[in-house]
């Protein structure tokens, strides 16, 4: 152990650290004091991220252990409680404290309005976030993972449901939250057959035997785990928490709906891409749920009217490329996607939030309209952020998604196309919302256009920050086809795939794969300007509702057939045990005991009656019982 | 004589007795009938004394085996008397209360 | 047949009827004198089993005594047949039944037991004898006795004796 | 260090019965609240010393035995192990803390209740410490005693049918126990009623059957299991918030400590033979309670049936006869103690300012007392088993051990996680947040000592969630006996 | 045998006490100075091995230790009786001496039972226990209720007598001596006349002990009886009819315990579901009580079942827990107003030390432990398993005790947990407040320490 690495562990004790002051002080601490703690702290964590990672991407690094203490050692179990540091984990604890360096600090403006306590609970609740999310990742074992995982579930818990007068927000909290245990209770399964497996939870341990064990066990292994990824990054079929989620301030929904939280299952798949390596009916299934996700999210995104919405479906539609790349066994483009996407994502949320903090919380997008000249910063990079994820050269989403639908492409046809048709939608959507917001007339009241205003610095810093990071992202991934080894993330993470067999050389041949480019491109250009046709014009009415765009805009109805499939007989069967079977039967068995003992005394009582005659009587036939009694068991 | 021929004298006396317990209604009647009882039980014992008596004699003549049967008649009757004259009291101030010596009567306790 | 033979079965059936006669006869005057009927039948089988003094005390002590206390009794309470109401037929029928089966399931036990009475004199059954026995072996028992019905006498009198607060009013207490 | 050294178990069980005793001789409530914080505080006191006395001298097991009874043979036996430590050490915490918390004014005849009190905690000291049968037996059955008149004195509108019920349940249940140790007694040739001399007899598989039965519906009833589990949602409810506290914390644990201390070394034969089919039975009543838990409306029906659900699972962690799932109930015990009782303090804390326990009525808490609402939030955590609470380890290392015997049940049980975090959320969210109610605008925060009960149950929370491994050290011999015959 | 010597002279004493003591405390105070002397010298026999009086009772009546324990713990019982109850004795009549009298002299009877060896010493043992009951039962004379009860316990116990009567014949008959160890000599085989002898005698003394079916009685006398001679009945005669039935069917009947176990296994769980369920239905509490009592005898009967030294050491400890603890509850009810459960409303309020000993008494009915009641049970319980065998016979007793919990607490909850609604003139004296804690204690102390009695013996 040697370098910064010693002292890794104050990566995600510094936000700890301020998430207890800021907890605790939230009363006495001036709001000043509460930005400058919560933001300072990631800015240190990111800080010393940068010198691991610099440490880490040194040539011939090894994987290094940071034991702290023993969590769990008894009973044949040894779980410790430790931090890993490779080149995955480095990679995601940049992208962690990087952007949410960034968005504290864009925080401390957006969150203004608040009063000084919870002011502060946001930055602890922030602070704790990332406190989680940076142990789901440094994590040596699936059980520190785990600690993570269901961390960062809390806090995203306590963040949607921030605004806690409001219902809506509460449930969504809600609903986020359970979601997620449904997802968690797949994964926490997946760490017992592994113990039961393996007899470690240790990633070394796991991985240095996952060979010896029949492929059925590591296919179920891996989807168990995969029903944890679900529930995290928001897949089919758990995925309906995430745009409900949106109801949490708009930096959370950049940094935990968008940027971190929701890639943790890209994570967990891609640290484990020895297990999923050896399971390929696992491969499977995670890239169809992967692609069919990614179509749905992009069919509603389509018809969706909010701001964050939009953004929320276009994220759960991102992940399910992403899942598609690691079902495809592409793990460093599922990886590179989420950093990509991370850069773009976060910085249209945070765009999205400059707008709406200037249009006084008003979301929907078809009050809006020419917002351009009023936020210029804000349009521009925002401007940036659709190109990004629209996959237009150079912009960083171009070279994350090409590679996911190069590879795709390898595996099987159908996955490309309906990538393919995923990246036409999203274009399309992208840019709608664009278009709306920031282009044609103004659409909401007088007053709000009066007050509409450019963001502060605070906000807008980071939104430059990131979308020249949108720009320039991509690059650290250069295809092939356009330079030989330039593909410099790959090179990084190849470590991490050591044991693995990954091809990530391509199969296909550069001059096929150039032209697809090209002419994917090409249909993503046509689509954005069909976009442009479409609700660039300076006065548009509310769409028209089909049949279909009604189906679209109420989401399929996914959320009602939940409803209707789940929740309500759940409720039913509560409430059909709670008054029927528990009072009614259970109960009502046992009081007739009592029941019974007391109707048995009234009976019995009868033969009382106070007559003489009848008591002798009795008496009598007893003794004459008796002595049948006496004679046939000749006693 | 076979002393079968007094057990089943007496047991049908005692029964007799029983039946007249279990089918009057008058209290000095279900009281004679008790009695009856015991005149059985005395006319028993008294026949199981001679029997051991002349059992005992066979072996022993000077024996005074089966004695003590006749002195447990003797204080049957004694506890009989003393019975008797509780029971008769006990009669008497029913009478005095509710002037009927019938024992349907006798039913102001239950439950 | 033998006298003494002939003397128990007279004896026996005399007391049987007798004692059927008590129980059903309506009139418990009747019924007492039946019952003395029985005593003397009894006393008549005692004198049979050579036991004379137990003869003459069952004649003095039940015929006499007792039973003269019985019918000064039923006197004092002037009552007569039509006084007793009858018992349900079914409770009549119920109590004759079981009465019969007892005694048939008593007679069905010990019908084996065929032990014989001797025919041999012995003069256990005289008041000599019993008196020696009595005072000397069964003193204890006597002595007790007189407790007995030292308690006996005290009883009658607690129940006999009339209280001043007694009126005809007490059925209020029921 | 103490000559008296080898009297910590029996100074364990004086202290609160003389404090009791002492209490129905003070008039005044002030006083009598002080006296009796004084005397669990000494109770605490002893166990620390002791365990840390133990600590030093590496003496795990304390054990001593006093003649009593000798004709019968019986013994005051008892026994400080790992085991009863940490049953002893939460008992200690949470009488202690309760006296704390409950103020001296809030029950007349304030010096009854806590001489009451403190005899319940002797009698549930007792049970847990006694080595010997009949010992046991008596201190169970003491334990109820008190806990019954505190329930039916100072209880709700029901409270005497409610308590009544659970004691003639618990009663019933507890003579079919006697009977059987009367008849290990019997076997032991009428010598010796100790564990050690019931743990050498060889009883028959046929005989363990039906002595297993009898001890096991005698736990049963107590932890409560399903389906003999209805009398206690009527208890909680009816009887006065000190009084659950303790039923809740403490009292349902005896039937867990019955299980490891008498059942699994007694009775291994009956054991192996019905293990599998008890648990169907339980995990379907953890399944079972969680979703009836969803309806209630009540706060404390609420919580009652979740801790149905909670303590089924550390039965099936004892049932599974794996190591790690046994050592993860004997946490959970401590551990479901601690948070239970956060979260009753919390019911009663709201339920005296407002009077109100029906969650409908209620809402918008956390704004009037933002800082009883982060503490319910860190209880519901605990409660729902988050990861860093204590709960996470126990039932973490339970749900393992029932999945290394049977990997369906383990998942089936599971989704007791996710109602868990179903009605715990609605409680949450329909008490503290959502708009103002009518109910919380009486509501004051809490303060002073209330907040610092509140720390202490945090700081255990999270302590035992990030470093358990003192208790696992603790336990460690305990885990011997109990799992000893099942080894082979 | 002292014992039946002073009783005998202090019945007689107490008849003619009225003429030269004027006060009715004197009297009461001068029955308590009997039983003190009868307790002395009995405990002087015991200690000694000799009675002060020796007489030559040609092997009729023994005193064994057993017997002597018993008896004192007969008296003892009799002398918190006399301490706690003695004004209500005063109150039932006029001729307050004559009741002291008669209870004097079922005292005689009582010490007769307790060393009988001889069938003829038990009838007249019984016969002088019974008789003064009779008298006693109807001692209420104005009141109709004690007069039913005195004509239906005077039949029905006259009754039982004849029965008994003819079995004594019938066992002589076959074994020609009245002598228990005659009778266990020659009861090497069953023939049919022993049978016989021995199923009557059986029936009559489960009439005696109100064992189910022949407990008819016991209900309509202890409901109908003065409450104070209804304490005196349930608890001290009952002990001795048990402590009758146990000693006559261990010396005699013994070596046949094979053949009538079975039988005394289905009265005694006849008993105990037949006194504990129809005990819940009562609203009266002397009702209760009496019901009470039968089931009390179901767990008694348990001792004649098993006979093994538990049972027999257990009985006189079970005689011990039951007398006192009903004694304390017969005493606080003969005073209260009425006999419903509701009159003992608030009694906690009102008259805390009298709730609690009530309290005391009632948990040990119950057989709670560290109260006498739980190791009386607790023996029986054994006895019937050290006999091996019959674990439903336990289980059902222990149900049965559970339920007995039931309406044992009824007069608990009526007294501590709900408010009284008038409040009850009813006024206890200081001397019966302590008596009663006294007494309360005395059942503590032997439910943590039973070897008090058990080594005695």
């Amino acid at each position: 152990m040697n370098g910064m690495i010693k002292f890794g562990y104050l990566i995600p004790m510094l936000p700890l650290v301020g998430f207890l002051i800021n907890g605790l002080g939230r009363n006495f601490l001036s709001k000043k004091m509460v930005g400058l703690i919560g933001s300072g702290v990631m800015v240190f964590s990111f800080a010393i991220s940068l010198f691991v990672f610099n440490q880490v991407s040194a040539e011939g690094f090894n994987t290094e252990i940071l034991f702290l203490f023993d969590f769990i050692k008894t009973a044949g179990l040894d779980i410790p409680f430790a931090l890993q540091f490779d080149q995955l984990s480095t990679l995601f604890l940049l992208v962690i404290t990087g952007i949410g360096s960034l968005i504290h600090i864009y925080s401390t403006a957006y969150m203004h309005e608040e009063s000084s306590t919870h002011y502060a609970r946001y930055f602890a609740y922030l602070n704790l976030f990332v406190f989680f999310m940076l142990i789901l990742v440094l994590g040596s074992s699936y059980v520190t993972m785990f600690i993570g995982w269901e961390g960062v579930g809390l806090s995203s818990y306590l963040l949607i449901g921030f605004w806690f007068t409001n219902n809506h927000y509460n449930n969504a909290a809600k609903k986020a939250f359970v979601m997620n245990r449904i997802g968690d209770l797949g994964f926490l399964l997946a760490i017992f057959w592994m113990l039961a497996q393996f007899g470690t939870i240790t990633y070394a341990g796991v991985f240095e035997k996952a060979g010896t064990v029949p492929v059925s066990v590591v296919t179920g292994i891996t989807l168990l785990m995969f029903i944890g990824a679900m529930g995290k990054s928001a897949q089919i079929p758990l995925y309906t928490w995430l745009p409900d989620a949106m109801a949490g301030p708009t930096p959370v929904s950049a940094l935990i709906h968008a940027a971190t939280m929701v890639t943790a299952g890209i994570y967990m798949i891609a640290r484990s891409n020895v297990l999923f390596s050896l399971a390929p009916v696992t491969q499977n299934v995670v890239a169809m749920i992967g692609v069919a996700t990614a179509l749905l999210a992009a069919t509603i995104a389509l018809r969706q009217n909010d701001i964050k919405k939009v953004l929320a479906y276009s994220t759960v539609s991102q992940l399910g490329l992403m899942f598609l790349a690691l079902g495809v066994g592409a793990y460093t483009a599922g990886v590179f996607h989420v950093m990509t996407h991370a850069f773009f994502k976060a910085l249209l949320f945070l765009g999205a939030g400059s707008v709406i903090h200037a249009m006084h919380h008003e979301q929907d997008i078809y009050k809006m309209g020419g917002l351009r000249k009023k936020l210029p910063v804000t349009h521009l990079t925002f401007l940036i952020g659709c190109l990004a994820i629209a996959g237009i050269p150079p912009f960083a989403g171009f070279f994350s998604k090409d590679e996911i639908l190069t590879a795709a492409l390898e595996k099987n046809i159908v996955f490309y196309v309906l990538g393919v048709l995923t990246s036409l939608m999203t274009a399309f959507y992208m840019f709608r919302m664009y278009f709306l917001a920031f282009h044609g007339s103004f659409r909401g009241t007088d007053e709000q256009y009066h007050h509409v205003h450019e963001s502060p610095v605070a906000m807008t810093m980071p939104l430059v920050i990131l979308a020249l990071l949108s720009i320039v992202g991509g690059w650290i991934g250069i295809p092939a086809v356009f330079a030989e080894n330039a593909h410099r993330l790959s090179n990084f993470l190849s470590p991490v795939y050591a044991t693995t067999h990954v091809q990530n050389e391509m199969h296909v041949s550069h001059t096929t794969e150039l032209a697809l480019m090209g002419s994917v491109v090409l249909l993503i250009l046509i689509s954005i300007f069909s976009a442009k046709q479409f609700f660039a014009k300076a006065d548009i009415a509310e769409e028209r509702s089909s049949a279909f765009g009604k189906l679209l805009e109420n989401k399929w109805y996914i959320d009602e057939l939940y409803d209707f499939i789940i929740v309500q007989p759940i409720n039913q069967i509560s409430s059909f045990f709670a008054r029927i079977i528990d009072i009614k039967i259970i109960d009502g068995m046992v009081n007739g005991v009592g029941k019974l003992i007391h109707f048995s005394a009234r009976q019995i009582r009868l033969i009382q009656s106070g007559q003489v005659g009848s008591y002798v009587l009795i008496m009598v036939v007893s003794i004459i019982l008796f002595f049948i009694f006496q004679m046939f068991w000749k006693i | 004589m076979p002393i079968n021929y007094y057990i089943f004298l007496s047991v049908c006396l005692f029964c007799i007795g029983i039946i007249g317990v279990l089918t009057r209604r008058n209290a000095i009647v279900i009281f004679m009938c008790i009695e009856l009882m015991l005149n059985a039980v005395n006319l028993l014992l008294v026949a199981f004394s001679r029997m051991h008596h002349a059992a005992a004699q066979a072996l022993d003549s000077s024996s005074l085996a089966g004695t003590e049967a006749q002195i447990f008649v003797f204080f049957i009757m004694v506890v009989a008397a003393a019975e008797v004259t509780v029971g008769l009291a006990i009669i008497v101030m029913l009478y005095r209360n509710i002037h009927s010596v019938d024992i349907n009567f006798l039913n102001r306790l239950k439950h | 047949m033998p006298i003494t033979e002939i003397l128990f079965w007279a004896l026996s059936a005399a007391a049987i009827l007798a004692a059927l006669l008590v129980i059903f006869s309506k009139n418990p005057v009747h019924s007492v004198l039946w019952l003395i009927v029985v005593f003397f039948a009894i006393s008549g089988h005692y004198v049979l089993l050579n036991a004379q003094f137990l003869a003459i005390v069952n004649m003095i002590v039940y015929a006499g005594a007792i039973m003269v206390l019985f019918l000064f009794v039923i006197m004092l309470m002037n009552m007569n047949a039509e006084q007793e109401p009858n018992k349900s037929k079914w409770m009549k029928l119920a109590g004759i039944i079981s009465g019969g089966s007892l005694m048939l399931i008593l007679v069905a036990s010990l019908k084996n037991s065929t032990a014989i009475a001797g025919g041999q004199d012995a003069g256990i059954g005289l008041i000599q004898q019993l008196g020696r026995t009595l005072f000397s072996d069964y003193v204890v028992p006597f002595e007790i006795s007189s407790i007995l019905f030292l308690s006996a006498m005290v009883g009658a009198i607690i129940l006999g004796k009339k209280e001043k607060n007694m009126n005809e009013t007490n059925f209020s207490k029921f | 260090m103490f000559a008296a050294i080898d009297n910590f178990p029996a100074l364990l069980i004086w202290i609160p019965l003389l404090g009791g005793l002492l209490s129905f001789f003070v008039k005044d409530a002030k006083q009598a609240k002080s006296s009796a914080i004084v005397f669990a505080a000494s109770s605490l006191l002893v166990l620390l010393v002791s365990m840390n006395y133990a600590g030093k001298e590496n003496l795990q097991v304390n054990q001593v035995s006093y003649e009593w009874l000798s004709a019968i043979g019986s013994n005051f036996g008892l026994i400080l192990d790992g085991l009863t430590r940490s049953m002893s050490l939460l008992t200690a915490i949470v009488f202690l803390l309760v006296f704390l918390l409950v103020p001296s004014d809030q029950y007349k005849a304030a010096h009854k209740f806590y001489g009451l009190m403190l005899l319940a905690q002797c009698g549930l000291v007792g049970v847990f410490l006694a080595t010997d049968a009949l010992v046991f037996y008596l201190f169970w059955e003491l334990a109820l005693i008190p806990v019954y008149f505190l329930a039916s004195i100072w209880g709700g509108e029901k409270r005497i049918k409610a308590t009544f019920k659970f004691f003639i349940y618990t009663f019933i249940g507890s003579v079919l126990m006697l009977v059987a140790i009367l008849y290990m007694y019997n076997k032991t040739n009428a010598t010796s009623f100790g564990l050690s001399a019931f743990f050498n007899l060889n009883n028959t598989a046929s005989e363990q059957y039906w002595l297993f039965g009898a001890f096991f519906i005698a736990f049963a009833i107590k932890m409560p299991l399903f389906p003999l589990h209805t009398w206690q949602p009527e208890a909680y409810e009816q009887s006065p918030a000190p009084v659950t506290m303790v039923l809740s914390s403490v009292m349902v644990k005896m039937g867990l400590f019955g299980l490891l201390r008498w059942i699994m070394p007694l009775f291994p034969l009956a054991v192996k033979e019905f293990n599998t089919s008890i648990l169907v039975l339980i995990a379907f009543g953890i399944v079972y309670a969680s979703l009836v838990a969803i309806y209630q409306d009540n706060i404390k029906r609420l919580i009652a049936y979740s801790s149905i659900a909670h303590i089924g699972l550390m039965a099936m962690g004892i049932l599974t006869l794996k190591e790690v799932a046994v050592s993860g109930a004997l946490i959970q015990m401590f551990n479901h103690g601690i948070n239970i009782l956060a979260l009753w303090m919390i019911a009663f804390i709201i339920e005296r300012q407002t009077g109100i326990s029906s969650i409908s009525k209620l809402g918008g808490l956390a704004k009037k007392a933002p800082v009883l609402s982060i503490f319910m939030v860190i209880a519901v955590l605990a409660n729902v088993a988050l990861p860093l609470t204590n709960s996470f380890v126990g039932e973490f290392m339970i749900f393992n051990g029932i999945y290394q015997s049977n990997k369906l049940l383990a998942a089936f049980a599971g989704l007791s996680i996710i109602f868990s975090a179903v009605y715990s959320l609605n409680m949450i969210k329909n008490v503290f947040y959502g708009t103002e109610s009518q109910a919380a605008s009486v509501v004051k925060d809490i303060r002073g000592v209330e907040i610092l009960i509140f720390i202490i149950l945090t700081v255990l929370i999270l302590i035992v969630g990030i470093y358990p491994q003192p208790f696992f050290q603790m336990f460690s011999d305990a885990l011997g006996l109990i799992l000893t015959k099942y080894n082979s | 045998m002292n014992a039946i010597i002073i009783s005998a002279v202090w019945g007689v004493l107490m008849m003619y006490a009225g003429f030269f003591l004027q006060s009715k405390r004197s009297i009461h105070l001068f029955a308590i100075v009997g039983i003190c002397l009868m307790i002395a010298c009995t405990a002087y026999e015991f200690l000694n091995g000799l009675p002060l009086f020796a007489i030559d009772t040609k092997g009729l009546l023994q005193y064994s230790n057993y017997a002597l324990v018993f008896l004192m713990i007969v008296l003892i019982s009799t002398l918190l009786y006399f301490i706690l109850s003695g004004s209500e004795i005063d109150a039932t009549g006029k001729s307050t001496t004559d009741l002291y009298a008669l209870v004097f002299f079922i005292l005689t009877g009582i010490a007769v039972v307790a060393g009988f060896r001889s069938l003829l010493m038990l009838f007249l043992g019984i016969e002088i226990v019974s008789i003064p009951l009779y008298v006693l039962a109807g001692s209420d004379k104005s009141n109709l209720k004690s007069n039913e009860a005195a004509l239906k316990y005077f039949l029905m116990g006259s009754f039982s007598s004849g029965l008994m009567l003819m079995g004594i014949a019938l066992i002589y008959g076959d074994v020609g001596s009245f002598y228990l160890d005659a009778i266990r000599a020659g009861f090497g085989m069953l023939t049919p006349m022993k049978g016989a002898g021995l199923l009557l005698i059986l029936a009559s003394m489960s009439f005696k002990v109100s064992a189910a079916p022949f407990h008819f009685w016991t209900p309509d006398v202890y409901d109908g009886s003065p409450t104070v001679f209804t304490s005196f009945m349930s608890t001290i005669v009952k002990s001795v009819a048990f402590y009758a039935f146990l000693t006559l069917f261990d010396h005699a009947f013994g070596k046949l315990h094979e053949h009538w176990k079975l039988l005394v296994a289905i009265i005694a769980l006849a008993t105990l579901l037949i006194g504990n369920i129809t005990a819940v239905f009562q609203q009266s509490v002397k009702r209760m009580l009496a019901y009470s009592s039968i089931a009390q005898a179901g767990f008694m009967m348990l001792s004649v079942f098993a006979i093994n030294t538990f049972a027999k050491q257990g009985l006189l400890l079970y005689f011990a827990a039951y007398s006192f603890a009903t004694v304390g509850v017969f005493a606080v009810l003969s005073k209260m107003k009425d006999h419903s459960i509701d009159s003992f409303n608030g009694l906690s309020k009102s008259n805390p030390f009298i709730a609690l000993s009530v309290l005391i008494s009632l948990l040990s009915l119950a057989g709670i432990p560290l109260t006498a009641g739980f190791f009386a049970k607790y023996y029986m319980l054994l006895a019937v398993i050290r006999e091996g065998g019959m674990v439903w016979l336990v289980v059902t007793a222990v149900i049965c005790a559970a339920v007995s919990v039931y309406y044992y607490f009824r007069v608990i909850q009526a007294m501590y947990f709900k408010d009284s609604a008038e409040a009850d003139g009813t006024e206890f004296s200081p001397y019966f407040k302590w008596a009663m804690v006294l007494n309360a204690i005395l059942i503590i102390v032997l439910g943590i320490h039973p070897d008090l009695i058990l080594n005695l013996i």
